[in-house]
């Protein structure tokens, strides 16, 4: 099954590729742009029920994938 | 074995092969090839792999020197002895087409495609440099290219851990959508570990090191050999290269540690025309032959057939013969630095390159008749029609300078002489911490250490050598007379290096051309070749190889022609090694040849950076290179830093001796963001019958400012004189402006202001 | 003085380390391979600047999982003093061995120069022999320098006195034009609390000779020297 | 309204990070992991119906946001 980790970087964490991305669209002429933020996005083919890849994937996610210091994650199970 | 296509005149047509080198292939292999077959030939005799039009040429440069080890042409990269049982490996390559598709990942996997190179013949890469030339920068799909091929150099060379250490980039229209990005890397071997690509011993296995092939780069090298259009871009769009750095640091970690043991009988990179290329060169070259089962070779996309995987360029492999009965330690090494391998064949002693794919033969053709015999062409050349133009520009209609001031203002901010630091900041330059002399300055200098070497070397007193790198061309007075300016380009590289204090040792070129089927631009190649050859004689540095890369153009014509050269030079000892920059209050300046050309009726701006950046005229006849009087200047100046006379040696280039006095003045940095200044009061009001733009921005070659103690400036002036090289003394470092006088009057600039303008020119144009 | 470079796929300043430790200041040194899981006889564990594992996903996220990184954790916890630099920095954060993280330098951009450095408190054994009020010429190379961590995280660095260096001018003030990358009250390295792990971004090993044009880096090493054998030190 | 843009590899093409990561997962003791691919994940803020959002975003999605050459994309509407 495919599962999807979403990492976005916390609220409170300064983001500077977001606020190029930000700056840069503005600069082209897209308006009305707000925040933006700009995270990972990660697809992983697994073995297993949703149940076990969920649980082996917050393991993972939590001590691995994403950094608490500085990031939050949400998980995504495809069927 | 289905679905492959008929053979028919449009497929070959397709495949770049005109209908005559179809009948030789006919005629080589005995029989009607197949198409994968046919698709080996198009990739191996492809302009990239088989130099068929510029082979001829190529005969015409010096190769030898007691230094040379490994010659040109003879593997990937040549070899000079640097003395004490070292040596030295280095080599240019191009990767102008995929950089244009592609910016970040065509520049960075051009990085990596060279690195491979040099630690294919046994070396450790321990620098890298790099020229690059973009159309202007106030269009926005150059400032995506320009962006993109550098963070691209920048991300491969930096995560691999080899430092950046010089370079060049020029704007110019003619490179709008066709840019070039040439890279250089260069590493270090004793004498006794000479890798070779050859494959040896009949029975050996051969070994695929590296991750799986997949149908990224498919028939690049074809790619490279054809005009760059909408079409062919867009074919290539679809087989995008990505470069992986990390793994090719562990996979140069494991050939060499691999190579310290011996049981490597040949090794071999996988580069244009991956393992076509690498399976027929090395049984060519090691006069054997070799076969291959493709179903053995790691695949990363499902359902490839032979043709794809044969064609396929994905980065960071190498084929290696080992001895057999060693293949365990292959294994070993390999699996602790965690990279798939797989043994794919075996050394034959047939001279064929067969290819089965599970166990059918899908290819069986003459190694090194694919490998060698490829046709060789003389093409047409003819005089370009705009060089008579060219020689009829003088400088009656052109008015002299009225504000020098603003003049030199203009030049300094031109991106083309601007500070290049927006590019060299991005790229680490330290890694390895041997870099003595940062880029900024006219050459780069390394130190070699006994690290350096594979291995390390546990001499008791390792003999640290230090080299000096640098690479030029200006290709604006190549256009203008591909001769003079092919030798001039040599000459200022050689000028770089003594500046720096180095002799230099040897050469590599990169031949950046249009389509040699035009008669024009093939003359250009022709006359360039000349000229490059002729320069390198006169400095004793032979070409160690180089790479050719034709059919630069775009829908609007070709590119100026651009052969850039970059040399190696070495420095004797560490006190010689010296810098651009203006080292006290109250030192000499000092100017070595003549302020100017009074027997040129253009004295000198033919050509020049004021022409085009002030009057907007890219024309004229750009200055005469004399290459003796090139290697006198340059063996006294050297004379003169060895014998502890110079503190500071800046070369005049673009924008003449007004653009170099200011780059003395300002080009120090202590730190970020804190430039250190230091101003000279300059006099020239003795040079008479010469125009003020031409003694302020003409581009006469053959002169380097250098600055000694106030003690030693006459002994340095009477010196030079001795040796045959006008000198003059022309001033005195001090105080916080360039002052400049002139028979016709005075002019200053707040040194701090000139160092604004040059130093943020381009990151403002970025920003 | 025994030390240990680490070394991961991916390092690439831990020969230059170990050039530094051991022919430039005479300390026999010895690379340890990530797959060890014990250190061996070491007084102090160097972790090298380089891009471990391509610094994919996160730089250091990777290398923190290496056996070696538990002898290190040990190591470190039985107060033994260990140095990140650069990458190494990276990963000690990562490991938790320090607080914070090192996020995209703030012009997006790679970073080689040479910048200045405040040597912001003495207290450490990375500092203790630095000349009180000198300010270090050592140069950065790094597109991740960006030092972040929460407030009460920072409040506690301050109150701790945990910050080692911070960057800035010629005149040594701290200003946000010396910052390179962005970093919070642009710290460049920091210790724990234990004050016996630092990781800090500049290179001091690129900067330990005159050759290079500058040795004010040594400076760091010889701090850690003398402090490990206190007899050895300067007067 | 908030839009999310998600950017992935193109399959054919090579991803290290992606690869790096399987090979991590594994190390640590992660099993039935298959493949892995690492892209991005932007969340822009921006005013608008959701139909204009569409389109702006389409656009710059694929002249900056994300490289065509290695890279497809997907846009997502959250209201
Ligand atoms: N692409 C680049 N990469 C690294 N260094 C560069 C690059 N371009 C220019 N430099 C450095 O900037 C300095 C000035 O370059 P350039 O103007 O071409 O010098 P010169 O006219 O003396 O040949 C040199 O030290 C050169 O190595
Ligand atoms: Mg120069």
């Amino acid at each position: 099954m495919k599962a999807k980790v979403i990492i976005t970087p916390k609220p409170e964490v300064l983001d500077p590729q977001g606020k190029t991305v930000q700056t840069a669209l503005e600069h082209m002429g897209c308006t009305g742009v707000g925040e933006v933020r700009v995270g990972k996005y990660i697809e992983i083919e697994m073995d297993g029920d949703a149940d076990t890849v969920k649980a082996k994937l917050s393991e993972y996610a939590d001590k691995f994938l994403a950094n608490p210091n500085i990031e939050d994650y949400r998980l995504k199970l495809e069927d | 074995m289905s679905a492959d296509p008929a053979i028919t005149p449009e497929l070959i047509a397709e495949h770049g092969l005109t209908p005559e080198e179809y009948e030789r292939i006919q005629e080589i292999v005995g029989r009607e090839p197949n198409f994968t077959e046919l698709g080996i030939f198009s990739v191996m005799w492809s302009e990239h792999c088989s130099y068929k039009n510029t082979r001829a040429l190529l005969k015409g440069f010096p190769v030898e020197s007691p230094r040379v080890l490994v010659g040109a042409g003879e593997e990937n990269a040549g070899i000079l002895d640097i003395g004490d049982d070292l040596a030295i490996s280095f080599k240019i390559e191009s990767h102008n087409h995929p950089s244009a598709v592609e910016p970040f990942q065509g520049a960075a996997t051009g990085v990596g495609g060279i690195i491979r190179d040099i630690f294919t013949m046994g070396a450790r890469p321990v620098c890298a440099i790099n020229s690059l030339r973009f159309g202007e920068l106030d269009n926005s799909e150059v400032r995506r290219l320009f962006r993109g091929v550098v963070s691209g150099i920048a991300h491969y060379g930096n995560c691999f851990g080899i430092p950046t250490v010089a370079g060049e980039v020029y704007f110019d229209k003619s490179y709008e959508g066709n840019p070039l990005v040439n890279a250089f890397a260069l590493g270090v071997l004793r004498h006794d570990q000479i890798a070779r690509g050859a494959a040896k011993g009949v029975g050996n296995p051969v070994f695929y090191v590296g991750p799986a092939t997949g149908r990224d780069g498919l028939a690049g090298a074809a790619f490279a050999s054809q005009d760059l259009t909408e079409e062919s871009a867009e074919q290539q769009r679809s087989a995008v290269q990505v470069g992986d750095p990390f793994m090719e640091k562990l996979c140069m970690e494991a050939c060499l540690e691999l190579l310290a043991t011996g049981a490597v009988a040949g090794i071999q990179d996988m580069g244009a025309a991956g393992l076509t290329c690498s399976t027929c060169e090395t049984a060519a070259r090691g006069g054997t032959g070799i076969e291959i089962d493709l179903a053995m070779v790691p695949q990363r996309s499902p359902g490839m057939t032979p043709y794809e995987i044969l064609l396929s360029e994905s980065q960071e492999r190498m084929l290696i013969i080992v001895t057999k009965g060693r293949e365990e330690e292959v294994k070993r090494i390999f699996d602790k630095w965690d990279l798939p391998w797989a043994e794919i064949g075996f050394v034959t002693d047939t001279g064929q390159m067969v290819v089965k794919n599970h166990g059918v033969v899908v290819a069986d053709l003459p190694a090194s008749k694919l490998a060698d015999d490829a046709p060789i062409y003389h093409r047409e050349a003819k005089e370009p029609a705009y060089l008579s133009e060219v020689r009829s520009f003088t400088l009656a209609g052109v008015e002299d300078v009225e504000d020098p001031t603003e003049a030199l203002e203009k030049l300094l901010e031109w991106p083309s002489i601007a500070s290049k630091n927006w590019v060299y900041r991005q790229y680490d330059h330290m890694v390895r911490a041997n870099t003595m002399v940062n880029p900024g300055s006219d050459a780069a200098v390394i130190r070699i250490k006994a690290d350096s070497v594979p291995g390390g070397d546990d001499r008791e007193d390792f003999p640290e050598k230090l080299v000096a790198l640098a690479v030029d061309c200006n290709a604006s007075h190549v256009y203008l007379d591909p001769y003079e300016g092919s030798k001039a380009a040599v000459a200022e590289c050689a000028r770089n290096l003594a500046c720096s204090g180095a002799t230099p040792i040897g050469t590599t070129d990169n031949l950046n051309f249009g389509n040699p089927h035009n008669p024009e631009l093939f003359w250009q190649l022709k006359e360039s070749v000349r000229g490059l050859a002729e320069g390198c004689t006169a400095f004793d540095a032979p070409v160690t190889g180089g790479n050719v890369s034709l059919y630069n153009q775009n829908p609007d014509g070709a590119i100026d022609p651009t052969p850039t050269v970059a040399m190696a030079g070495l420095v004797e000892e560490e006190r010689h090694v010296t810098t651009q920059w203006f080292k006290e209050e109250g030192d000499a300046v000092i100017l070595l040849g003549e302020p100017a050309d009074t027997e040129d009726a253009l004295q000198g701006l033919g050509g020049s950076a004021y022409l085009q950046v002030v009057h907007e005229a890219k024309t004229g006849q750009p200055p005469r290179c004399n290459l003796e009087i090139e290697r006198t200047l340059g063996t006294t100046l050297l004379g003169l830093i060895q014998s502890d006379l110079v503190k500071s040696a800046h070369d005049c280039s673009e924008g003449g001796l007004a653009v170099a006095l200011a780059e003395c003045t300002f080009s120090d940095l202590e730190a970020r963001n804190t430039p250190r200044f230091l101003g000279a009061e300059i006099d020239l009001s003795t040079v008479e019958n010469v125009r003020l733009d031409a003694l302020l921005f003409g581009e006469i070659h053959g002169r380097v400012v250098i600055t000694t103690s106030e003690l030693d400036a006459v002994k340095a002036v009477e010196r030079a004189k001795l040796l045959g090289v006008p000198a003059q003394r022309i001033g005195t470092v001090g105080g916080k402006q360039l002052k400049l006088r002139t028979s016709t009057g005075e002019h200053h600039w707040e040194v701090v202001g000139l160092h604004d303008l040059w130093w943020n020119s381009i990151g403002n144009a970025m920003a | 003085m025994k030390f240990a470079v680490l070394q991961f796929p991916g390092s690439n300043c831990d020969q230059d380390c170990v050039h530094v430790l051991q022919n430039v200041l005479g300390h026999p040194t010895r690379l340890l391979w990530h797959k060890e899981s014990v250190l061996g006889d070491v007084d102090a564990v160097l972790v090298p600047g380089g891009f471990s594992y391509g610094d994919y996903l996160r730089t250091g996220s990777i290398a923190r999982f290496s056996p070696v990184m538990q002898a290190v954790k040990e190591f470190a916890d039985q107060g033994g003093p260990v140095l990140g630099i650069c990458n190494g920095f990276q990963i000690l954060c990562e490991a938790g061995l320090l607080p914070g993280a090192l996020i995209r330098n703030r012009s997006l951009q790679f970073r080689c120069e040479h910048v200045y450095l405040k040597v912001a408190t003495q207290e450490s054994p990375f500092t203790q022999a630095i000349p009180e009020g000198k300010l270090l010429r050592i140069p950065i190379a790094h597109g991740e320098g960006n030092y972040f961590c929460d407030a009460a995280t920072l409040e506690e660095l301050e109150a701790r006195d945990q910050i080692l260096f911070q960057y800035a001018d010629r005149d040594g003030d701290v200003t946000d034009h010396a910052n390179p990358n962005g970093s919070l009250k642009n710290i460049a390295g920091i210790c724990n609390t234990a004050r016996n792990v630092a990781g800090m971004m500049p290179h001091p090993e690129r900067a330990a000779e005159e050759a290079l044009s500058e040795d004010d880096g040594r400076l760091i090493f010889e701090s850690l020297i003398a402090a490990l054998n206190p007899a050895s030190a300067p007067a």
